[in-house]
């Protein structure tokens, strides 16, 4: 024979315990309350991308070389690559424009894992709310470059593993530089130089979608 | 001595009546006045103390904060929240029955104002002093299901239509176990005065006779609650409350996971507000009645009074609350059935061992009848509790359930 | 005294008068319920508060409750509004209710010779009385009717749960659909 | 001839009852606060009685296989953690395992139990979810719903230490996962399914023997063992009705056979099955994953897969018991890196074509809680 309504009865007491110990117990009451405190942010945490530059100058210490891998590899296709030219109109290994639109990026990440380069980054900020929900949220080459040091700020793992990638592939690539260096060299000893140096062909940029608002 | 509080009040109010001595009826306006302003007054801040209440109490079962924002603890809260409805815009439903819609609100605010008047606050504290005041108190809380009613059906909408439904089937039907738990204290009491029923809840005869001890105990021991009658009748009561001020697990009317708000689905702004008072404030008249009828209204040790009665509303609320927050939603068919097929066959049958209770206490003393009641009234109770959920369950529910693990 | 006494009655015609001439069934019974409750505001004005306590219970509480009820079950609450609210023989109707006024009327004002309804002062209509009197000369009687509304209170769940199984079995076909292959 | 019949219709006259009160037609949704989303019953009451009953759904279409067969097939990976938004490993996990049988990957050992954790990692949040949903959609106030999110923030955390993100986590890859859990998560892990089973008990505490809970959801919304496999039911619903078909026993893809687990079998498929299914489930995945914690041996994380996907001419269909039921991908590739044809069979939106007939007859309460216990996601019912 039961006792009518001691499941209820148990439940009650689940409550009044819950009730009780949201007062003294940390793990009862586990609400942050936002603008006075921050959740802190893991460090493996990603949100919406950033462009990294080493040294001081933004522009002139442009990781991106405006290959357009990001650019092709993005699903919901948020991110928008100009090359940028010099006066003779000549393509230059850097983006004169770099827009992302962060009301479309979902943060996948996928333009991260194909930059070769090391350029792009996924940042953690995620105060981002805006008064202009089109020109606002749609991030411009220099707002979302970010110095190398913020990266390490934010995922400091991730960028020391990124920083000893990019040296080692320095090393090699100055080790490499050396040895065909001797090899003109030893090359030079034997016979004269090739007299036309061919230039690489510049690929064709596909029409750009339209970017109105 | 012990009503020192309730004493002040009176004389507060006489001294303020003696002003007007030499007009009559100017004096008789200031009295209708004191009677009823303070009691509106006091009883739509403790509205706004609720809702707080209600919330921290339900943050904290859900481990959460809870409003903290305005004011300290978020006291303020309510008046916010007041302030924001009030500047609300007032949305009408283009095709719904516009009077009927805009009197809703009203009719819901009167009979709960009303209802409040019949509760014995205190020693004398008392709005409407009527000879009959308890048969009148239940009259009053039957008109909740008017507003209702015309709230749901004038908004013109489906939801607000099966919300009034469920809302008048749901009153009505426990109406009848409320009102039937409560005979057996008019019964015992012998009278339908709601001072004579709280004075019936104090053992006299220790009370008054000077020994501090026999003083506090004859305070508390005389409430109903502690009778085996009063108690099972305590919790019937508490039931059928519970469905009549439409609140957990009975809120079927403004179930939101089903009908969204019910009857309160097309109001907005300050009619929402005020439907929301008067909810709680026939709330509060129901707890109210029952503290007058089952806890020894205003009787208490020490300070005995205005206090105590406030005290014990506030806990009963803080029961309702704690229900709130555990408790699941019943069915509509379930909730008639329970009402009629389990609550009033065992109210009716409180009644009889009520009386019989009497008979005992006659015939052979308190102690004897005590031990009777507890055992074989409180007894019967239970074995005719269990024998009707068993009635009324079906087999396939009565079996706990056994899940097979299988590779 | 005498303002309330009026205000009531007034307020009580008027309901009693928009009962029958509103077209929207919800409206007239809403004016019914005004007119129920005006009239236990004329009882409490006589201090029959026990017999006002019974009007609202009953009146406003129950019957006015059950009629709403009914009326939501109904289909077409507004009405027409363009139909005429008199019958043909409205004239003859008013007449005899005018001469049964008149009948019942008449002599019982003639008897108290117009004055206003004054309480008595001795009698001090308490609910203890009430209960004495009920339940003393007339607690046979009383026992007889208590009794026959039992029985029809039990006959009518009968009637009510005999109906409603006939009735599931009739609308209600079997819960489950059976596929034609299983 | 289609395996399934179409169902007779019911013979309820629309139109006037026995009493002449009109039948109620209500349009439940799409911003009902119980329809899990943007979802529309359109409901036939006589009173409250519910004797027609038509979901209407579409709200929410994203046009996610058509936009799949317009890029290749790893760009898809992030549109799948928005198909069922609570469970995306699994939906990650489906996608890749359909992927890898186009071409023949061989997935490490390490990653394959990564997998498996966080899949079921993925079943506790979900279940516990929806359990919470559930009560909540039986009028509980959201008490069980915040205890059960109390609970999920702390598996999500998990996910976010690991992959970078909650929700939205893109972690599993064609032919492993992203990235090695960092220092500290295992144990981390480790120790909050340990605790899991704690909350369990105050969960079942709080829900299982509520005498409301047992009266509301028993003999609501049966589904018979037939019924269930006629509509092509799966997951903990068709379980719940008494049979025994676990894609994790019978397919066993992954290394899922090398767990110790067992399935709970429900005996009578009404709402109290379904929700008792979920809860001794989580109690199987608890113990799973300390299994997987455990044996996860060391390695390498990523297998040999191509620089691009570019598959043979072929098709391949993956699936795997996500915790709403058996989430499968189906894909056509021609030879290019972009996908023929791309299909998604949704668990939720399978289980939810029983909807009509579980309900007719109930009340409108039981209505909502019989779509509560089917666990819909619009995400995934939608695409």
């Amino acid at each position: 024979m039961s006792l009518i309504g001691k499941g209820i009865l148990k439940g009650m007491g689940v409550t009044a315990k819950n009730f009780f110990q949201s007062y003294y117990r940390k793990e009862r009451l586990p609400t942050v309350e936002y603008p006075e405190e921050k959740a802190t942010i893991n460090q493996f945490s990603r949100n919406f991308p950033f462009l990294l530059y080493d040294g001081d100058d933004p522009v002139d210490g442009m990781r991106c070389t405006a290959c357009t891998l990001c650019e092709r590899a993005c699903p919901p296709q948020c991110i928008y690559i100009i090359k940028d030219k010099d006066e003779n109109g000549k393509a230059i290994l850097s983006p004169r424009i770099f827009d992302i639109d962060t009301s479309v990026c979902m943060s996948c990440q996928l333009c991260v894992e194909v930059c070769p380069y090391e350029a792009i980054r996924m940042d953690s900020a995620f105060e981002l709310s805006n008064e202009n929900r089109f020109e606002g949220l749609l991030l411009n080459r220099e707002e979302l470059l970010k110095p190398n040091a913020y990266y390490h700020e934010i995922h400091p793992l991730e960028a020391r593993e990124t920083d000893d990638r990019m040296a080692a592939k320095a090393a090699l690539a100055e080790a490499k530089k050396k040895a065909r260096q001797k090899r003109a060299r030893l090359a030079a000893k034997n016979k004269p130089p090739p007299g036309l140096k061919k230039t690489p062909p510049t690929r064709k940029k596909p029409p750009q979608r339209e970017k109105s608002e | 001595m012990n009503n020192y509080f309730d004493l002040k009040l009176v004389e507060l109010g006489r001294w303020i009546e003696a002003f007007f001595a030499h007009y009559p009826t100017l004096k008789l306006v200031v009295h209708l006045l004191l009677c009823t302003l303070p009691l509106a007054l006091s009883f739509m801040g403790a509205f706004a103390f609720t809702t707080w209440l209600e919330r921290k109490g339900l943050a904290r079962i859900q481990n959460r904060p809870g409003p903290n924002r305005v004011g300290l603890f978020g006291l303020l809260q309510p008046i916010a929240d007041g302030i924001k409805m009030l500047l609300k815009e007032d949305i009408v439903p283009e095709r719904s029955d516009k009077l009927f819609h805009f009197l809703a609100p009203i009719m819901l605010m009167i009979p709960a104002m009303i209802g409040v008047g019949f509760l014995p606050l205190g020693d004398g504290l008392h709005a409407l002093p009527l000879d009959s005041a308890i048969i009148f108190f239940f009259a009053i809380s039957s008109l909740n299901t008017i507003a209702v009613f015309m709230a749901g059906w004038s908004s013109r909408n489906k939801y607000s239509l099966l919300g009034g439904m469920r809302a008048v089937a749901q009153m009505i039907s426990y109406e009848i176990p409320l009102v039937l738990s409560a005979v057996a204290v008019i019964m015992m009491a012998g009278s339908l005065n709601a001072q004579e029923v709280v004075a019936s809840q104090q053992i006299s005869s220790w009370v008054g006779s000077g020994n501090i001890l026999q003083e506090f105990f004859g305070r508390i021991l005389g409430w109903n609650v502690f009778k085996p009658w009063g108690f099972a009748g305590f919790i019937f009561f508490f039931i059928a409350a519970l469905a009549e001020a439409n609140r957990s697990p009975f809120d079927l009317p403004e179930a939101d996971s089903e009908i969204i708000a019910g009857h309160l689905t097309e109001y907005s702004g300050f009619k929402y507000a005020i439907l929301f008072m008067g909810e709680y404030i026939s709330a509060f008249a129901i707890a109210g009645i029952g503290v007058t009828l089952f806890l020894g209204g205003w009787n208490g040790p020490v300070f005995a009074g205005l206090p105590w009665f406030v005290l014990k509303l506030f806990s009963l609320f803080a029961v309702m609350i704690w229900i709130r927050g555990t408790l699941p939603r019943l069915r509509v068919d379930q909730l008639m059935g329970y009402a009629w097929k389990f609550l009033f066959p065992l109210a009716i049958l409180n009644i009889f061992l009520a009386g019989f209770y009497h008979f005992l206490e006659r015939q052979w003393g308190t102690a004897i009848a005590m031990l009777a009641g507890w055992l074989f009234g409180f007894g019967a109770l239970q074995l005719a509790a269990i024998a009707l959920s068993r009635l009324n369950q079906s087999p396939t529910i009565r079996s706990k359930r056994v899940y097979q693990l299988v590779e | 005294m005498i303002v309330a006494f009026y205000l009531l009655a007034l307020i009580a015609v008027l309901g009693a008068g928009l009962a029958i001439t509103l077209r929207n069934v919800v409206h007239a019974v809403f004016s019914v319920l005004l007119f129920f409750s005006a009239l236990a505001g004329l009882f409490l004005l006589l201090l029959a508060e026990f017999i006002a306590a019974v009007q609202v219970l009953v009146y406003i509480g129950s019957v006015g409750i059950l009629m709403l009820f009914a009326i939501m079950l109904t289909t077409n609450v507004v009405g027409d509004p363009n139909r005429p609210v008199q019958s043909r023989g409205w004239v003859w109707g008013g007449l005899a209710v005018v001469a049964l006024l008149a009948g019942v009327l008449l002599p019982i004002i003639s008897r108290t010779g117009g004055q206003s309804p004054t309480p008595l002062s001795d009698f001090n209509p308490s609910v203890k009385q009430l209960g004495l009197v009920l339940m003393d000369p007339y607690f046979a009687s009383l026992g007889v009717i208590a009794l026959l509304l039992t029985a029809g209170l039990i006959g009518a769940v009968v009637a009510a749960t005999g109906a409603s199984e006939a009735d599931q079995a009739k609308t209600v076909p079997e819960n489950r659909p059976r596929f034609p292959n299983n | 001839m289609s395996p399934v019949q179409t169902m007779p219709p019911r013979s309820y006259h629309i139109g006037k009852d026995d009493l002449g009160a009109d039948i109620l037609e209500v349009a439940m949704g799409p911003h009902h606060p119980s329809t899990h989303g943007v979802f529309r019953m359109d409901l036939k009451l006589d009173g409250e009685t519910v004797v027609d009953l038509k979901p209407v759904f579409g709200y929410l279409h994203r046009n996610h296989e058509k936009i799949a067969e317009d890029i290749t097939y790893p760009m898809s990976m992030p549109f799948t953690d928005r198909l069922d938004y609570l469970c995306g490993m699994t939906n990650n996990w489906a996608y890749a395992l359909s992927a890898e049988k186009l071409i023949e990957i061989k997935v490490p050992e390490r990653a394959e139990y990564i997998r498996v954790i966080v899949a079921e990692l993925t079943r506790l949040v979900n279940h516990c979810l929806l359990i919470g949903f559930f009560v909540n959609d039986l009028g509980a106030l959201g008490t069980p719903l915040l205890y059960a999110l109390r609970e999920r923030e702390k598996i999500l955390d998990l996910f976010e230490v690991l992959s970078g993100a909650r929700m939205m986590v893109n972690y599993i890859r064609f032919g492993g996962v992203r990235c090695d859990p960092p220092d500290g998560w295992l144990k981390e892990c480790q120790r909050i399914v340990d605790a899991f089973p704690a909350f369990l008990d105050e969960y079942e505490t709080l829900l299982t023997e509520n005498e409301i809970i047992i009266a509301r959801a028993q003999n609501v919304g049966v589904v018979t063992r037939e019924e269930a496999i006629n509509f092509s039911l799966t997951g903990p619903m068709l379980r719940a009705s008494g049979v025994n078909y676990d894609i994790r026993k019978v397919d066993r893809y992954g290394i899922y056979d090398r767990f110790d687990f067992k399935v709970p079998i429900g005996g009578h498929g009404d709402c109290y099955d379904r929700f008792m299914v979920r809860m001794l489930e989580m109690r199987q995945s608890v113990k799973i994953l300390k299994q997987a914690i455990r044996d996860l041996p060391e390695g390498e994380i990523m297998g040999k897969a191509p620089k691009i996907f570019r598959p043979a001419p072929g098709e391949a269909y993956g699936r795997i018991e996500a915790p709403k039921g058996e989430l499968g991908f189906y894909l056509i590739s021609d030879g290019t890196p972009i996908p023929y044809r791309f299909k998604v069979r949704p668990p939720s939106f399978v289980n939810l074509t029983a909807l009509r007939h579980m309900c007719l007859g109930h009340k409108v309460a039981d209505a909502v809680i019989i779509l509560g216990s089917i666990d819909i996601v619009l995400g995934e019912v939608d695409r």
